[in-house]
Order: structure tokens, then sequence, then C-alpha cells
């Protein structure tokens, strides 16, 4: 191990800590702001200085190290040593780290510059514009904790760091009621999913010590995986009559339970419906954490544990079939939506859909690859709608939008890259990542149904192309439709807001040579031009596929006329000829209205779980058990039956005279000597 | 010799006894009685060989106690118990004196049974040499432990006869 | 030593803690009762001393002397909580003081 | 111990006793009128003899036995009346330890100059010493008089103060000597040490070096322990209440303090007991720190064997033992005078200051000197094994 150490990863994780506790701390002692120049360099300073020096160890590993051995570890010190567990407070830098690493430093830099300007406006008398700062840097230390962690416990640490800070920045305008539900909402659901993670570290930890190798750390378990392929759950006799149960696989279960804990924190079917919430957070927060990250954690977690995953077909096609349908479903949400915001939203949870589905059919550089690429141009969308938002005056509404391209020139020409490179136009990012997940779901023959993923794919593009054109136009073209006090105050954003929005604009733009197919490099004589693929590969070890370039290239061409199909469709509903919409939604009649109100999902939920749930706690757990056993029998009943003993016959003996007590006293102990010296 | 010490010193320890619990007048009394018992208790250790104890014995009891009963007797000006009628319980006194007769002589009849006569001891036994050495080596524990108790009980009396409890 | 072995010695601590314990019993004035603990403690002493000489080792003795120190610290307090007891209730007559109830 | 080492003891006890107390008035008239500029104490007289007013405590004698004694009302008749005697005697039977002496052997028999030669003598005079309390005490309380209460109060409390102090000042010395017994202490305060020893054990200079050799210093208590010897005399005249400590009969604030309501003997109880215990300071100082009744650098047992050829063995101890006995007597008498001295030198202190003095100073200072002594101690071990 000597020749992988690498100390200088701790700092990665530790100075968005230190920075956040600084401005924490001072906020909690002091009780006042530190100069808004000091918060901005301390809130700043951190994630550039991470990532610089992710940049450095990040080439290092590249150049140094061979591809077979490629990873640094940094052991702070056993955090947790009981028995056979032992669980290290470690960082481990693979490949697979180092490109989430990248994307997390670097579009997180991006986007606390980009606050800066956000949230210049709030001089709240809780220290607003400081706590905010405080909260983003403590997200980034955690979110780095989760991509860094040499072992589940670590990752989990972070996973839960990444929920409280999701949690804190939803709400935080919470003086508004609706805010802080919606923040609840993301906690109490994420909960669901983190049980579902816990109980797959569970059971993972428990057949790797079943096998002889009591680990949790990631690269003991990948290499040892093969001892727990084989071992099925001891199923209690009573259980035997369920068909199939008794053969369960021990890895498919641990599989599935992480992949519960992916879903919550990836907003997948059936836990996605706390990110459209979560818009309730300032925009900043959106890009990072709801659109960039945090929401990327559970594709990025099932990358990680794909050695696993890999040996479980049943949990590979869960997942890609979850993620095909949550593509699809939130796209047609996302069609009929006005709120800005919540358009990016459900097409966030469309394309963390995307991603499952290429984990599911093991192309996870695939879904690294989108993980990457949908950091940049989804965090370029949200920051642009935040500029939006900024000139309208905090109006999301897009039907109040409309033509604000010559207002604000430089969002709208990042904004247009932005929902080209969602579209899936070439040379943008997003088509080749598109590209290559569906491809891999085109041939991905062990998994059941592939060619229907593949057809679902391929409508979630063209509704995706459709809905974002859709937005753009309502916003970016055509006549204002705000009032008139808004409209004279439209206004171009600051540089602060600009700078990250051209930024991520290029990216969008180039991103997508990172992995460059094969097929495509070889027509201009680059080898191995899919350079993200063979730097993944020997950590997520997907399956290759043979196959010939000239079909590959056709189904890139069919993907090309699929995109351009929808925003053909959008610019002749939005543009041309925007009279014909309405007749359109009147004949749809109850389905659209059934689409725009997100198909009742929420009231469903209500209706179905909270409500029983909160009947049986109040009726049953808070009036029978707390009120009526605990309270009543156990506290106040001893009370009263101590006080009935001592007022009917106890208080007699007490006399409050001290000579009769000792009188007792002295009885007492001429007795304990008779009875000592009785044989005497 | 020592036959003859030991009735006058135990019929003063028993007299002045019963001096100190009978003296109804004043506390002065009591405490004055409760000096003579004490150093007839020291007279009785000497007779046992307990030089070291009976020493103390003068110094602790006779001279520091004792002497702190009466300087409070004195501090809070008692003259009389100040109830003098509460004192009077006549059955009682009968009662408890019969009890305390009888118990000793049901002890005497036990004790008796076990009589034996006293062995010879070294000429150190009971020295000062000899209680230091055993104090500061085998029961060294027990010296510290007191040296705590008289430091807390220190404190307590300080904050006790100081603080006004209104 | 004639006739007097440890049996005589025994008989006089019994009734000096006799007379001890009635003291404490039956007198109503705290200090008296106070005093009466001491020779309670003074008798088990003579007792422990006696034994001491009677079983010809010195544990007896330096059991002896830590109850002096402990009867040291506990006259210490006990006068001083009967000194505030005065300040504040002006009496030392123990039936005086009956708070000790419900 | 035969008997008639007894009646050799007694003898000098009377002696003492009988011969020192009462002079003490006459030394204490002279020694202030000698300090204050006066010839004082030249009155009385036996047909116009005054004999330095060498008469005037004969004359002080008959005044007070023939005095009235009054008992005021009120009173508690019987404290009064034990409360003198009760101060007096405990003074007196301190001395039963005191050795005047070693042990000679005189004509066949042993003879001890000390009345009853303890294992525990010091401890004894402590014991003694604490029962004094109760005279000045419950004279106060027994005369039915708010100045006497007052000055019971007070030297109850400065007694047990100081007896404190008294006792732990001196443990340094007993850990030197190893021993409670004042006639052991004598025979070791013959000894001498070489006052450049260090010097050799340090390696400095060699064995047998003439000069460390010759340079010796007795082991006398005050050589050892010089600031505790103060320190003791220091508490004990505290005992013993006289200026500067006399602030329970403090004329100036409490009439009399204690004994306000004695008069006749009975006042004149107080006064011997006070001129006794000056005597009991004096003879314990100088058993305990100042060589007892040896002589500097000579050893009695080596002297009387260096006598032995010339006078034959029994008169070459009596010899010894007359030597002893006016060493001691001299040794005592200057230290009567030291307390004198001070007694007419020194202002009463305030009671705050004499309770300060003991607590805060006394107190701290002889625990210190334990923890020295002890450190002392182990340091020589260590370097003569």
């Amino acid at each position: 191990m000597t020749g992988h150490e690498n100390a200088a990863l701790r700092w990665i994780p530790l100075l968005p800590l230190v920075a956040a506790a600084l401005s924490g701390l001072w906020l909690v002692f002091a009780r006042r702001e530190l100069p808004r120049a000091a918060v901005i360099a301390l809130a700043c300073g951190a994630p550039i200085a991470s990532f610089a020096i992710s940049v450095v160890q990040v080439f290092q590993l590249a150049t140094a190290l061979p591809a077979d051995a490629r990873y640094y570890t940094d052991n702070l010190y056993t955090w947790i040593s009981a028995g056979d567990f032992h669980a290290e407070l470690a960082f481990l830098l693979d490949p697979l780290s180092a490109v989430m690493v990248l994307v997390v430093t670097g579009v997180g830099s991006l986007i606390h510059i980009y606050a800066v300007g956000y949230m210049d406006d709030d001089h709240r008398e809780d220290h607003g514009f400081q706590r905010f700062f405080a909260y983003l840097n403590l997200f980034t230390f955690s979110m780095l904790m989760l991509v860094l962690g040499d072992n589940l416990l670590v990752m989990f640490v972070g996973w839960e760091g990444v929920g409280v800070c999701s949690y804190l920045l939803i709400g935080f305008w919470y003086l508004e009621s609706a805010n802080a539900a919606a923040g609840m909402k993301a906690f109490v659901v994420n909960r669901i999913g983190d049980f579902g993670f816990l109980l797959g570290i569970f059971l993972l930890f428990w057949a790797f010590a079943a096998a002889g190798v009591p680990t949790i750390e990631f690269r003991e378990m990948a290499a040892n995986v093969g001892l727990v392929a084989g071992q099925t759950l001891a199923v209690p006799d009573w259980l035997s009559f369920v068909p199939g149960y008794p053969s369960v696989p021990l890895l498919t279960l641990a599989c599935l339970c992480l992949f519960v804990g992916a879903c919550g924190k990836s907003a997948q079917i059936p836990l996605y419906v706390w990110l459209p919430d979560a818009m309730a957070g300032p925009t900043p927060v959106s890009a990072l954490i709801h659109a960039a990250t945090m929401v990327t954690a559970g594709v990025y977690m099932v990358c990680r544990m794909s050695f696993a995953f890999s040996l479980s077909p049943g949990a590979q096609a869960t997942v890609a079939w979850t993620g095909a349908l949550t593509a699809f479903f939130a796209a047609t949400i996302g069609l009929a939506q006005n709120d800005i915001k919540k358009v990016l939203a459900y097409s966030t949870v469309s394309q963390l859909g995307y991603m499952f589905m290429a984990a599911g059919v093991a192309a996870y550089s695939a879904a690294i690859f989108h993980v990457m690429t949908h950091a940049f141009f989804k965090a370029l969308l949200f920051l642009g709608a935040g500029s939006v938002i900024l000139g309208m005056h905090h109006e999301q509404d897009i039907t109040r939008m409309g033509g604000l391209r010559r207002r604000m020139p430089v969002t709208w020409l990042t904004f247009l890259v932005g929902v080209i490179a969602i579209a899936g136009v070439p040379p943008f990012a997003g088509f080749f990542s598109k590209d290559e997940i569906l491809l891999a779901a085109n041939l991905a023959h062990d998994i059941p149904g592939h060619h229907t993923l593949w057809l679902i794919g391929l409508a979630t593009a063209f509704l995706t192309a459709f809905y974002m054109f859709r937005l753009y136009y309502l916003v970016f073209t055509g006549h204002s439709r705000a009032d008139h006090h808004t409209q004279d105050h439209i206004h171009e954003s600051g540089k602060w807001v600009l700078v990250p929005l051209v930024v991520l604009a290029v990216l969008s733009l180039i991103g997508g040579f990172f992995g460059l197919p094969d097929a495509y490099g070889e027509l201009v004589g680059v080898q191995e031009s899919n350079s993200l693929h063979h730097f993944l590969q020997p950590v997520v070890n997907a399956p290759a596929h043979e196959i010939d370039h000239a079909t590959e290239f056709r189904l890139a061409a069919l993907i090309t006329a699929i995109g351009l199909a929808g925003i053909a469709l959008a610019t002749l509903l939005y543009y041309w000829r925007k009279d014909l919409v309405a007749g359109i939604v009147s004949a749809l009649g109850p389905l659209y209205a059934l689409v725009r109100d997100k198909y009742r999902i929420d009231e469903l939920y209500d209706l179905v779980i909270v409500r029983p749930l909160g009947a049986i706690s109040r009726g049953i757990l808070a009036r029978g058990v707390d009120q009526g056993l605990i309270d009543g029998v156990g506290v106040n009943g001893t009370a009263s039956f101590v006080r009935a003993t001592a007022d009917g016959a106890l208080k007699y003996l007490q006399t409050g005279f001290a000579q009769s007590y000792l009188l007792a006293m002295v009885l007492g102990g001429a007795l304990l000597v008779a009875w000592l010296v009785r044989g005497a | 010799m020592r036959a003859a010490l030991f009735w006058i010193f135990s019929t003063a320890a028993v007299g002045s006894a019963l001096g100190v619990v009978g003296s109804l007048r004043s506390p002065i009394n009591s405490a004055l009685s409760l000096v003579v018992s004490m150093l007839a208790l020291a007279g009785l250790y000497i007779l046992l060989e307990a030089q070291f104890v009976g020493l103390i014995q003068v110094m602790v009891y006779a001279g520091a106690i004792v002497v702190l009963f009466l300087f409070v007797i004195m501090l809070l000006n008692l003259r009389g118990s100040g109830a003098a009628g509460a004192e009077n319980q006549p059955i009682a006194k009968a009662l408890g004196a019969l009890v305390a007769v009888a118990g000793t002589l049901w002890l005497a009849r036990t004790l008796a049974a076990s009589r034996a006569p006293w062995p010879d001891v070294e000429a150190s036994f009971g020295t000062t040499q000899a209680i230091g050495e055993a104090l500061y080596t085998d029961y060294v524990l027990s010296v510290q432990v007191a040296g705590v108790l008289l430091l807390a009980g220190i404190v307590a009396a300080v904050v006790l006869a100081k603080k006004k409890i209104d | 030593m004639g006739d007097i072995s440890g049996f005589h010695f025994q008989i006089v601590a019994a009734l000096i803690f006799s007379i001890g314990a009635l003291g404490v019993l039956l007198r109503r004035n705290m200090i008296v009762m106070f005093m009466s603990i001491e020779l309670m403690l003074n008798a088990a002493n003579l007792s422990l001393v006696s034994f001491s000489r009677e079983l010809g080792n010195d544990q007896g003795q330096i059991l002896a002397f830590m109850v002096m120190v402990v009867a040291a610290v506990e006259v210490a307090v006990g006068l001083a909580i009967i000194i505030s007891l005065v300040r504040n209730r002006d009496t030392v007559n123990i039936e005086d003081t009956s708070q000790l109830k419900w | 111990m035969a008997m008639s080492t007894v009646w050799v003891s007694i003898f000098l006890f009377a002696l003492v006793l009988l011969a020192f107390a009462p002079v003490m008035t006459w030394v204490e008239r002279k020694q202030s009128a000698l300090m204050q500029d006066r010839i004082g104490a030249n009155r009385a007289s036996i047909l116009g003899f005054k004999a330095l007013g060498l008469i005037h405590p004969l004359a002080d004698v008959i005044k007070m036995i023939t005095k009235e004694d009054t008992v005021p009302t009120g009173a508690h008749r019987f404290l009064h009346l034990v409360s003198p005697f009760i101060a007096v005697a405990p003074a007196i039977i301190s001395f039963a330890v005191i050795p005047y002496g070693g042990v000679y052997e005189l004509w066949g028999t042993r003879v001890s100059l000390t009345v009853a030669d303890l294992d525990y003598g010091v401890l004894y005079v402590f014991a003694i010493g604490s029962i004094a309390t109760y005279g000045s005490m419950l004279a106060g309380w027994a005369g039915n008089n708010n100045f006497g209460m007052l000055g019971s109060i007070r030297v109850s409390a400065q007694m047990i103060s100081y007896e404190v102090a008294l006792g732990i000042t001196v443990v340094g010395l007993f850990m030197i000597f190893g021993t409670l017994r004042l006639t052991d202490m004598g025979i070791l305060q013959q000894e001498t040490f070489r006052l450049f020893g260090f010097l050799e054990h340090a390696g400095v200079v060699g064995k047998g070096n003439g000069f460390v050799d010759a340079v010796t210093i007795p082991m006398w208590g005050i050589v050892l322990q010089p600031l505790p010897f103060f320190m003791f005399l220091t508490a004990l005249m505290a005992e013993n209440k006289r200026a500067p400590f006399d602030t329970p009969e403090g004329e100036s604030e409490i009439v009399a303090g204690y004994f306000i309501e004695y008069s006749g003997m009975k006042f004149g109880l107080y006064m011997m007991g006070e001129w006794i215990e000056v005597v009991v300071i004096s003879a314990l100082l100088t058993a305990m720190f100042l060589g007892g009744w040896s002589i500097p650098w000579v050893r009695e047992a080596e002297m009387i064997a260096a006598w032995t050829p010339v006078l034959g063995e029994n008169m070459a101890n009596l010899a010894a033992m007359v030597l002893a006995v006016h060493v001691f007597l001299i040794k005592v008498i200057v230290l009567i005078w030291f307390q004198m001295l001070i007694r007419w030198s020194m202002p009463r202190f305030r009671y705050d200051q004499v309770m300060n003095l003991g607590w805060k100073i006394l107190l701290p200072l002889s625990l210190a000197n334990i923890v020295i002594t002890a450190f002392g101690i182990l340091i020589v071990q260590e370097v003569t094994r």
C-alpha cells in the first residue's frame, strides 16, 4: 500500500469543512457577520483550493500510476473497531472518485462564485449571507466525504451529511412555511432511502463476514465479491411458503437495499417526489445540490458498488427499469409545468433516470459520463434560470416571461447552449453521453426487455428536446408577458453571475469530447478517444460490447433525428404557431390536467401513507401507548401508588421528632445484635 | 494496684457518664462530667497498655472536643437547658434504665462464659512507635482517607457556622 | 493483674454505652444528646482497645484512633449545625425542631 | 525504676517549683523595672533588711492569703472554686517528664533525674497542657461576669488554635530524633556532627581531612531545627497567655478577662500558674532544643569515664549529676530571662493578629517544615549510606 498512500487527499474535504466551521462558529459565538469580503474569500476560496488540489492529485493519479493499479488512499485513523469489524476514516482516490471529485469541486466552485452574486441582496436579520455559505461549504465537505470515502461507512457519513445540508438549504428561506415544509419532505423521503442504504450496508457486511472477510472497504469487497456471490439468505421456516423466497441471493437483496437508498437520494420512482419541491431553496442550491452533485450520489454509489450489481442480474434489471420508467415518467410531467425551476427539476429527475438506466445495463462509464455532462449543462440551465429569476425580480412563472433575449443577451446565449446540450444535438455534451447510454441499452442482451428500454430512452429523448425548447421559447422569445413594472426593471445580471455561466456554457459545449466514442475518434485518426471510458474501465469493470461502426453511426443518427424532431415540434408550437397550443390542450382535456398535476402522486402518497400513518400515530401510539400506557400506568400510576401508600400509612411513622427515629434505630440495632449473637 | 486503678477509673467513668446524662441544670455540668469520663477512660486505656491511644484520648477528647462543647455552650450562652419541663419523663427513664441494666446483665452472662486471662505482650505494644508504624504502613490508606475527611469536616464546619440561613 | 480482665472492661464499656444511648434517647437538649453520642463512641473505643489487649495485636487501637478522628470531625460539623440552628430558631430543644415530617 | 530515683527527682521537682515560682514575681518586677529605667521592688523590708527586694514575694503571699475571698452572686460556686486549681495543676504535673539529668550509678543504685521517664514524654506534656484550658475557660464562665465570659471565649479559642501549631511545629524534631522520650533526646543531643562533612560526601575533600573532622557542631535541636525552636517558643508563650499574647485578660479591653471575679489566693493561683508555666516552657525548650543537661561537645558517659580514675566511680557519677542539674538550671534561667525580655518588650497583639499568627503563619510554616525536614532526612540517609 505504501506507494499508494497520499496524505494530500484529506485536505480536499477538510478545507471546505474548515471554512464552514470558521464562518459557522463565528456566527454562533460572535452573533454578527464577518465582513462580506471575508465571507466570500473563505467560502469561495475553500472549494477552489480543493479543486486545485484535486486537479493536481488526479493528474498525478493518471500519469504516475499504471492503469490497473490506479488509486491513492489516505488513512487518517481507525474510526470504529469492534471485534472483526474495522472502519477506518480513510479516503480513496481512484478513477471513479477522481471524476466525481473534479465535478464536485469544479462545478461546485463555479456555483459558489455564482452564489455570491445571487445572494448579494440577502440582508436578513439572521445573517443569511454568511449562514448560506457556511451551509454550502458544509455541503461541499459532506459531498467530498461521500465521494472520497474508502468504505461504506465513511460514504454513509457523507451521505447523511449531504442530506442534512440539503434540508438546511431547501428550507433556507424558512420564513415561508412552504419552504420549510419542502425541506422537511426532502429530509423524510431521504430518510426512507437512507434506511434502505443502511440495511444494504448491514447485509453486505453480514455476507462478507460470513465469507470470512469481514470488511466494508470498497477495494477489499471488490476483490472478494466472488466469495459471497453464491450466498443465499437463510430463511426462517415459517417464511418458506413464499414461492421463490428461500432462494433469494444475499447479494441481490443487499444490492436492492442499496438501490432503495440510491432511489431516495437520486429521486427515482417511487421516492422522486421530494426533488421538485426542493426547488424552494435558493437557485444556486438547486443547481449544486439538486442537479449537479448530490442527486447523482445514488448513481455514483451504484457505480461504486458495480462489482456487486454486476453479479446480481435481478438487481441490475430493477435498476435499469426503474431508471427508464422514471426518465419517461418525469419527462411527461415536465411537458406541462409552468414554473421555470420545476421544469428543470423534472428534467433532472428524468436525466437521473437515464443515468440509472445506464448503470442498470452495466454501462457504468456511460452513467458517470452522463453524470459529468449533466452536471455541466444542468448546472448551466439552473444558473441561467437563476439569472432570469434575478432579472425578473423573483418571478418564476414562464407564462409571465418572454422576450428576454434582447434584455439579457449573455444569459440567453448560454441558456441556449444548455438547452441544445440537453436536447442531444451533436457535438454538444449531452449528445455523446445519451448516445452511449442508448447504445448500451440496445446491446444489453441479459436485461429482460432491453429493446423496450431502448425505445423508452428514445421517447424520453424526444420529450426532453420538446419541453426544453418549449421552456426556451416561452422565456426568451416572443413578446414579454410580464406586467409593466417588472418589464421596466428587467436587467442583465452582474459579473459574479455571468462568469460561471460562460464557463459552464463552454464546458457544455466541449464536455462531450472527454468521452468521444472510439468510432468517432477513428474518423479523425485518434485511437481510444473515449478517454473517460478507458480511464474508468479498471474500476467499474463493464462488459465490452463489440459492435461495428456502421450500426453505431446509424443509431447516433437516429438519436440526432429524434432530438431534432422534438426541437422542431417545439418550434412549431411555441414559435411559429402559438395559436395551436390552446387547441391541443383542450383536446387532451383531463389527460393534460392529470399531467399538469403531476399525476396526483403526492395526493396518492398522502392518502395511502401519510394519513394512515398519522392516524395510527395519533390514535394508537400517542393516545394509547404514550399517554395511556407510559404516562398513565408507568409514570402517573407509580406516582399515585406511592402517594396513596405514603398518605395512607407511612406518613404516620414520621413524627418529625429526631428521637423517635433514634429509638427505631437503636431498637433495630439491638435486634440486629441479638440476631447476630443468637447462638451464644 | 492495677485492679485498684481499674476500679477507680471505671467507677469514675461510669459515674461521670451518668453525670453527663443526668445533670439537668446546665449543659456545662454535662460537659464537665464528660471531661472526667474521658480522662477516666484515658486511664483505662493506659491500663490496657494502649499508651498512645490514651494520650490521644486526653488530647483529642479532653483537650479539644469537650473544649469545643464548652466553647459552643458559652458562645450560645446556654445557662439553663431551657427545657427543664420537657426533660422530666420518669417512666421513660425507668424503662430505659431497666432495659440497659437487663441488656448489660445479659451481656455479662454471655461474656462470662468466655473469660480468659490476657496474653503477655512485648514492651513495644501500644507505644507511639508501634501505632505509628502500623498507621503509616499497613493502614496508610485509612490515614489518608481520615485526612480527607478532616478537610471536608473543616470546610463543612466553616460554611455551616458562618452562613446565616435565612 | 489480679482478676481484672477483658470481661470487666467490656462490662464498663457496655454500661457507658447504655448510659450514652439513654442520654440520646431521653434528653431533649441537643448539646447533651451530642455529648451522649460521644459517650457511646468512647464506649465502643474502650471495647476495641480492650479487645486489642486481649488479642495482643494493635488493630483495635488503630480502629479506636480512626474513631477518634471521625468523632472530631463529627463534633466540628455537629456543633456548627447546632450554632446555626440556635442562630435561626433560638433553641436547643430537640422538640422544637420537628420539621422532619409530612 | 528504684524508689530512690523517685525521691531524688521529687526533691529536685519541689526545689525548682517552690524556689522558682515565687522568685519569679521578683524576677519579673526587677526585669520590668530595669527595662523601664526604674529601681522597683525595694520597699518591703524585714527590720530594714531589703535583700534587693527579695522580701516582696513573701509580702505578696501574705497579702493574698489574708485578703477576702469573694464569690459573686450568680456564680457557679463549685466551678469558681476549682478553676484556679485546674489552672495550676497541669503546669505542675508537666514537670514529671522533664529530665534534669541522665541516669547515674551511685553506690549500687540507679538514680534517674526524671520523675517519670515516659516513652511518650512530649506527648504527655501536650496532653496535660490541653487540660490547662479548662482552668481559664471555666473561671470566666463561673464568675457570671460578661467580661469574664468574653475572656473565656477568647482563651479557649486561642489555646485550641495554638495547640494545633504547637504539636505540628516539633514533628520535624521528632522525625530527626526518632523518639518522644525526653531523656533520649538529651542523650542524642550530646552527639556532634561535622559542619563541613558534606564536603567529604560530595567528594570535594578526601576522607580524614583534618579541618573537616575538627569543625564539629553539637546536635542540639536548635541547630537542627532553628526555625521550629522560635515557632515552638511562640506557640508555648501563646498557650501561656502572657504578654504579648494576653488578649484573654487584656486590661484595656475586658478589664481582667477570665479571672476578673477572683481575689485573694485564688487570683494568686492564676499568677502562680503563669509563672510555673514560664519555667515549664523553659525546661521543655531546654530539654528539646538546647541539649538538656549536657555541656556542648561533651558526652556525659565519656566525661564520667574520664573522671573515674581521679574521683572513683561513685564520686564521678555524683559530680556529673550535680554538674548536669546545674547546667540544666542555667539554661532554664537563660530562657526564663529571654521570656521576660519578650514579655516586657512587646505590646499586646490585637486578637485577630493572634489568630492570624497561629493559623496563617505558624501552622503553614510548621507544615512546610515537616516536608522540608523529611526531604533533608532522606538526603542525609542517601548520602551517608
